[in-house]
């Protein structure tokens, strides 16, 4: 295929009619406007973008966004994509989730997704905490967490979103923050020119019920020390003057930070977002701490596997290959086969 | 040696047999070569509840039955005729469905000590009285197959396997079947194992000449063939007839069909057969659980394809939700409930109708949707058209309430000519429907229909989203505006209550009833037998049939009201009488039974003639 | 100063304003001086559907409701006298309910041009003509406030912060409330700022003072306190009440409270105020959904606990299946739904009685469960214990219909003598039952309530297992009998027909009546009031109202066909009036609104009055 | 606490009176017998040992021993049991189930059972196919699947259950086989032993419609060259004569299998099951091919973590500490807490 042309879009036109009602401050204005601002890139005509959610603030998305678009049901948004994405592979079809909503009542739909590999891009919008229904803990939220329906502090281990995407055999696994537009939207890119699931996590402030969540990883002269920004094919250096790096110590399975200064270059891991086995990908996800220190952003795993819709096109279209008849006259055919009788 | 020849005008044989024995198969085969000789036919099969229960015991009996007649006939018959039991549990577990006077075939080679223990006889049946009164054939059909196969090429496990085939050639004997079919089917089956085919040939030869030989069968039988409308057929249980009506929905509407399914009992061959029709462009996905499943079909449905989902009992209670949106949503949706005994798990291979309740209010607020059942096997294939008819044309959720009986059911369909089926098709939403000519209003409704546009993504200019929050009328944007949503709530009613369906249609052929048996769904059989039964004893009696739950015929009202007592004789205990009660204030009296297994059209009679006698 | 005092029986106020302005509480401590005071008193919270919907625009409006009189009232009150406008999205969006002649207090600073463009008003109401008609009190709130605060040492946004109190202060002047209680709710709230607590009193005094001292507010209102029976109160919504009384059925019983529960409006709260109660032994769980929630609520009703799970209508269709399998076990199981309306998402905030199909009906298979709707705010913690005494008693689920009016409404609750509550305490099985002394039977019913043993694993010697398919009358062996099954159908059926509940109670204080009004669940208020409405006109009227919906009373019928019409208000399309008209033949006429509100008496009181002129 | 007295059960008083009903030959029978041989092991009284099951041929289960037992919905067994477990410390709870009902329909319960650590000792009976709804593809099928649902073969690929249970923060994960009964009671031992979670896989044939799917694990000959036997603190060998090892190549984060004699023996991994981070039991999972050889069986992972029971019911126990009243007090003083008045 030749280059085709381009649509000249802009993000203004993927803004809907709709007023936006977040609340002011929320974290999900910061990721609407990346999306908007990324969407033109794609250069595919609004009418072939899907945007498909479940429930939760995050998750009111769609109404935004003047492309196609449906606001589902609670966890649901990734069975609906699925059909969606399997009937029409000419679409790009994006869901757009929550921690509760992807993790908590939709933790099957997104497992199973991710491990067919169909071709959809799902963005959770993880901000630790139920949003829409006046904060309760979520999937996400750290043990001990006090919220209106633990009082004295959860008792589960949350999820670490990354790592249950890897064991469900995701293809495509990305994080990156609300509060940085350019990476927001290099993920993004990286999610789009993906064949099947891409999964992006997105830290998301709610100013409302969890404000400052993740603060250290957004403000100036903490964050460069917080935040591992992973570039294919670069070794995995961080900090506000390169001070820290990645190893993976002999005979470990994990992963370690270090200071540069002390490690040798070809010991600084060098960041492979392509490897085959997701056991690479699965020790970077388990990387931070529960301070935040030590977050990996950006393309964590990319690796080639058809799509669920490709398959099963390919299928069909294998079985229709062969057609000659009309459709009438198949039907015909199919009623007819088996033992028949005629009567006079 | 030839024998004598009867003329009967019909028969009810039960084949019977441990599961490993090859029932199923058999009943079919003597099924197909009575469908050839143009009898009509009706057959239930029976299968046990375990994949493969311990051998010789009673829950793993499987049994088929199959009624033909020189007559149109609505059942599968209420008692056999003739039992071919294969092994004691086979005797055991079906004697007392049997009249007296009735054939009894046994293999005795199968009466032995520990299989006779296996069901608790104490003494060998076939020994002490238990079977007075019965025609008893024993046969030793195992060591006779195995004689018979002694010179062939196969193992002595293969040739005992093919025992079922003695017992078919020599029932094909004694009611004269063609056994072409048979041969052929054999030469098919085994095609990769020549000396199989050899082997199953030979012994239903054997069995054959057994029957024409041995002096313990005198007589044989012949049925005439039925006086049926010419054209071709076929023999179709309700679940084949019912995947190829979904592919013929696909065909007459040009819309890609989508099947999202996950197996249940007995719902799943509808996924197997439609996961073989690609050709037809039919893509069928076994998601994860029964949310997934609806999920993907409306997901499907939003991007323009006919959109399904099949299921039982406990699935379309997990796909209510997604139902509820799906009516929010104002999408085609067809969900087919093969029902099967409840509650909970209940008895999942055994047949009932006790979901009608969940199908008309299963759903959180207000939720309508349409509801249709077929009444008898061939009638689902036409159900499943009218279904796709209404999910289509009125952009709503339609629920197909089909039941193991049916579906597994088996009775003789006249092909349809595929030109004449109705024509499905629909028109997308291509441009803006706002006065102003450039505005699209996903909610503005087909003044006639109350459907709104579909307006699938990929058309241009008709950008738009939707969700399950209140919509405005037209506009379709979120509002929590108080008429709004009155108007909306009673909307949605109306756009169910207000499609047409056709009247109700009263079979009373005396013209002088004042009884009227009102039923639906695959009941229609066995009343529509116990009133022929009623009839032909010079009673009268009128019979209704519904196939559409929800909007139900405009007519019905007058017609129930004019008659002195209505009857709703029900698999279940009694969710249509509640409902025609409450619509149409008649005191209508349920007959409820609730089984697992089809009405009888003997207790039916049985019950009407009472009925009869009071009013 | 003094001003003139009149007296009055009933005041309705409206406090409304932005959802960051404080409404509910102000409206909350407004609730709670007047209780002080002893007016009965009846409120309704408004809620906006977003968390935070921008500043000033229509969907952020959230507003608080508060009838009190000196009489026994019944509803939040039809149309407010006085409305509390903090700005000109809060204005337009009470306007039309207001009746001509009702003061108007609006926060005049927040009529700045581009407040008013935010929700379309081109000219300032507080300019034109728009408010002809009313008595408008134009209040300089925010910036008296923060003059009023100017010597503390607070931020200028906590000082504007603080003009609720101001407001409050301003509203308890005009009627005469005590507000000592308000003043140790500051200190209570603010504790850990004392800065905050200094601010806000000076607020309220500054409000306080300002009507004592402007010459706008010529009147001063007494209500006078209500004869109420004696007795300590407090003044509860629904859904704190309902908590409680599931607390109470814990003490009551003895046994450990488990409540599983997947957050949803409006039910979330009752997860949260259970989650408080740990020292009574109350386990909360936050499932990953619905239906993990209910299936641990399962759990631990198996395991002998008090399984309860809350949740709203989108929730209680996804805990169908397992309902349905709590039929089948015969176990406790408590659902409590708070609907609010659907179909789907719907309006989450908003009120509905749309789930009552769905309760009765909502499951595969015939799955009986008894279901229970309570009448008022307070009357949630009888009805929690209701439920709780049929699911313990006849071990069946009981499904719990609230809804968000009564939930989120309060009224004063007359606190009950805990020693006076119903007695919960039930047996486990603890020995075996058969008759030979040793065999335990899972499934041998007690003649009385027909419930099972309830064997709680821990107990040696009563080892067995329970399941989804269908069981064995008294072993609860699998069975796939058919006469078992119907016994076992219909035994379930009469589980809970014939759990004894107390008749319907009839108020026709004239005792001519020849109308009457049945009702269930929260229209009891607008119902109520409505026809004391008619009453005093002189008008007779006759009034039940259902809490126990299945099973219903056994003197219904009775009562329904005495009278020559029965009308039945629902915010619902007329769920109840089906049943009604099913179950008695009775030609029972809906009336029926849908539009996420309650009814108004005054809307009834018409209605009525139109159908007692025409029987 | 001093030794307890044996009860001195046998696995006789395990079997109940019903007549069990699989397939003959099915590999249910063997797991039935071993679990029934090793109940007594456990010295608990049959009445504290409840077995609860979803649905599937595997979800009989719970029929057959004589302990209480719960034959639920299918998928639901995981939620249900956390109920029961959560209210019922002093029970001893086992959850049966298949890889349909623990992963299709079930999947979301699963991962959030793992992620709280249940005290629930799970059982996955994997047959790599439906049985009960006769043989359709599973979520464990390999990919290309031909089966009654997928004529020309399935499309999406299979879950690998324990790095699914990995990524879901799982603190004890292991894995067994049917036909093994020495192996599988020794790896319920440890599952008995461990508090939280287990997650335990059987691989189990189902001779009528996946016949063989583990015959290279089992067959005399070949099984020692296939089966990766793990023992806490043993290095990785394997084979009919120890002939491979697992070695963990420097650099990489997978496992690799190598001819022993070509080994330095340092090389050779040790295999530590106790290890905090999942990354070495998740690469541990990956080591199988589609072949299945190099299957490790035994105990992948057990870590502590406290179980979701001791965290909440230590909530409770704390609240109920300070409590001096009589439920009847202490109901009368909530009901009258807030502001209240007196009417006289
Ligand atoms: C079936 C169902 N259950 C529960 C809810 C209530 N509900 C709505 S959103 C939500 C969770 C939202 O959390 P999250 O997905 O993290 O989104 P956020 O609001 O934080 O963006 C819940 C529990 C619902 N709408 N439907
Ligand atoms: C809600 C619901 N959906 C579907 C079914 C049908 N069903 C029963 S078992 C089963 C799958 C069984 O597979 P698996 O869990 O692998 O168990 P196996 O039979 O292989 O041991 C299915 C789909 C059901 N009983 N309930
Ligand atoms: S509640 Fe939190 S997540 Fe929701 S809109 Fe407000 S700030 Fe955003
Ligand atoms: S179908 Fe398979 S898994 Fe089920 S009992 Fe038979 S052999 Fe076992
Ligand atoms: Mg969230
Ligand atoms: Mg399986």
């Amino acid at each position: 295929m030749s280059e085709p042309i381009s649509l000249k879009l802009t993000a203004k036109d993927f803004k809907s009619d709709q007023e936006v009602r977040w609340c002011p401050g929320c974290g999900d204005y910061a990721i609407l406007a990346a999306v908007q601002g990324f969407m033109p890139e794609l250069n595919i005509p609004r009418e072939r973008i899907v945007f498909i959610s479940g429930i939760g603030c995050s998750s009111r998305f769609p109404y935004y966004m003047n492309t196609y678009g449906m606001h589902s049901i609670h966890g649901r948004a990734p069975a609906i994509a699925t059909g969606l994405s399997a009937t029409r592979p000419d679409l790009s079809v994006w869901v757009v989730t929550g921690d509760g909503d992807a993790l908590s009542i939709g933790g099957n739909h997104l497992i199973h997704a991710l491990r067919r590999n169909v071709n959809l891009k799902i963005l959770l919008f993880n901000n630790r905490i139920y949003g829409l229904t006046k904060g309760q803990y979520s999937p996400t939220s750290e043990v001990g967490k006090i919220t209106k329906s633990t009082p004295v502090g959860s008792a589960d281990a949350p999820f670490n979103p990354l790592s249950l995407a890897l064991g469900a055999e995701a293809t495509f696994v990305a994080r990156t923050i609300d509060s940085d537009r350019k990476h927001l939207q290099s993920v993004l890119r990286a999610a789009a020119e993906h064949e099947g699931s891409a999964f992006v996590e997105i830290y998301q402030n709610c100013n409302i019920f969890n404000d400052g969540a993740f603060d250290p990883l957004k403000e100036h002269g903490i964050r460069d020390d917080y935040l591992i920004r992973l570039e294919h094919g670069q070794p995995i250096t961080f900090g506000k003057d390169g001070q820290f790096c990645v190893v993976h110590p002999p005979g470990g399975f994990g992963l370690e930070v270090r200071e540069t200064a002390a490690t040798r270059p070809e010991e600084i891991v060098v960041h492979d977002a392509n490897v085959t086995d997701p056991a690479y990908a699965f020790a970077l996800s388990r990387l931070p701490g529960l301070d935040l220190r030590n977050t990996p952003i950006g393309v964590f795993r990319a690796v080639e596997r058809p799509s669920y819709e490709n398959v099963v096109r390919a299928q069909l279209d294998a079985a229709r290959a062969e057609v000659t008849e009309t459709p009438e006259q198949q039907l015909a055919g199919l009623l007819s086969s088996g033992d028949t009788w005629t009567i006079l | 040696m030839s024998k004598q020849i009867r003329q009967l005008d019909r028969v009810v044989i039960r084949f019977a047999g441990d599961s490993g024995d090859g029932m199923q198969l058999t009943g079919d085969r003597f099924t197909s070569e009575t469908a050839q000789l143009g009898n009509d036919i009706s057959t239930l099969p029976n299968f046990p509840a375990e994949i493969r229960a311990p051998a010789g015991t009673l829950p793993g009996v499987s049994s088929f039955q199959v009624h033909f007649a020189d007559y149109d006939i609505l059942t599968p018959g209420d008692a056999p005729n003739v039992l071919v039991a294969m092994n004691p549990a086979a005797l055991k577990a079906n004697l007392a469905d049997l009249p007296r006077g009735a054939d009894i075939i046994v293999n005795t080679d199968e009466f032995t000590k520990r299989n006779l223990s296996k069901v608790g006889y104490q003494v060998n049946p076939l020994d002490d009285d238990t079977l007075a009164g019965y025609a008893v054939h024993p046969v030793a059909l195992t060591s006779m197959t195995i004689g018979a196969l002694a010179d062939q090429d196969v193992s002595k496990k293969d040739a005992e396997r093919a025992k079922n085939m003695f017992a078919l050639g020599l029932l094909s004997w004694m009611y004269s079947r063609p056994y072409e079919s048979t041969l052929r089917f054999l030469e098919r089956k085994f095609a990769r194992r020549p000396e199989l085919v050899a082997a199953n040939v030979a012994a239903f030869r054997a069995g054959w000449n057994f029957g024409e030989t041995t002096e313990d069968f005198a007589v044989r039988y012949e049925v005439k063939p039925a006086k049926m409308p010419p054209g071709t057929y076929r023999n179709i249980t309700g679940n084949a007839a019912l995947s190829l009506g979904l592919v013929a929905a696909g065909v007459r509407s040009g819309l890609p069909v989508f099947l999202g399914a996950y197996p249940i009992t007995p719902a799943s061959d509808i996924l197997h057969e439609l996961s073989k029709h690609k050709k037809f462009g039919v893509l069928t996905m076994q998601a994860e659980d029964e949310i997934a499943a609806v999920g993907a079909a409306l997901g499907a449905s939003y991007g323009g394809a006919l959109g399904i989902t099949t299921t039982s009992g406990p699935g379309v209670a997990l796909k209510s939700e997604t139902i509820s949106l799906a009516v929010a949503l104002e999408l085609p949706l067809l969900i087919v409930d093969v029902q099967r005994a409840g509650p909970s798990t209940g008895m999942p291979t055994k047949t009932e109708q006790a979901d009608l309740n969940l199908a008309l209010n299963g759903r959180h607020g207000e939720a309508p949707v349409a509801v249709i059942a077929p009444k008898s096997p061939a009638d689902c294939f036409y159900a499943a058209l009218e279904a796709a008819r209404i999910a289509l044309t009125y952009r709503t959720p339609v629920i197909l309430l089909s039941d193991n009986y049916v579906a597994n059911g088996s009775e003789p369909w006249l092909l349809p000519d595929v030109n004449s089926l109705p024509d499905l098709r629909v028109e997308f939403a291509t441009a803006p429907n706002g006065e102003d000519g450039s505005t699209f209003l996903p909610y503005l409704r087909d003044p006639e229909t109350l459907a709104r546009p579909w307006a699938i993504p990929g058309t241009p200019g008709l950008e738009h989203r939707i969700g399950g929050l209140e919509k405005a009328d037209k506009t379709g944007d979120i509002s929590y505006d108080p008429a709004n949503h009155d108007f909306m709530v009673r909307t949605r009613a109306a756009r169910i209550e207000t499609i047409p369906v056709p009247d109700v249609e009263v079979e009373d052929p005396d013209g002088d009833a004042r009884v009227l048996v009102l039923g639906w769904g695959s009941t229609y059989g066995p009343i529509g037998a116990a009133c022929r039964g009623l009839r032909q004893r010079g009673l009268s009696v009128a019979q209704a049939h519904l196939r559409h739950l929800a909007p139900m015929p405009a007519n019905l009202g007058t017609v129930l009201r004019s008659y002195d007592r209505v009857v709703i004789p029900e698999m279940n205990l009694g969710q249509l009488a509640h409902v025609i009660r409450a619509k149409y204030l008649v005191d209508a009296i349920g007959y409820n039974q609730v089984r697992g297994l089809p009405f009888t059209a003997a207790e039916l009679e049985t019950m009407l003639e009472e009925v009869l006698k009071n009013v």
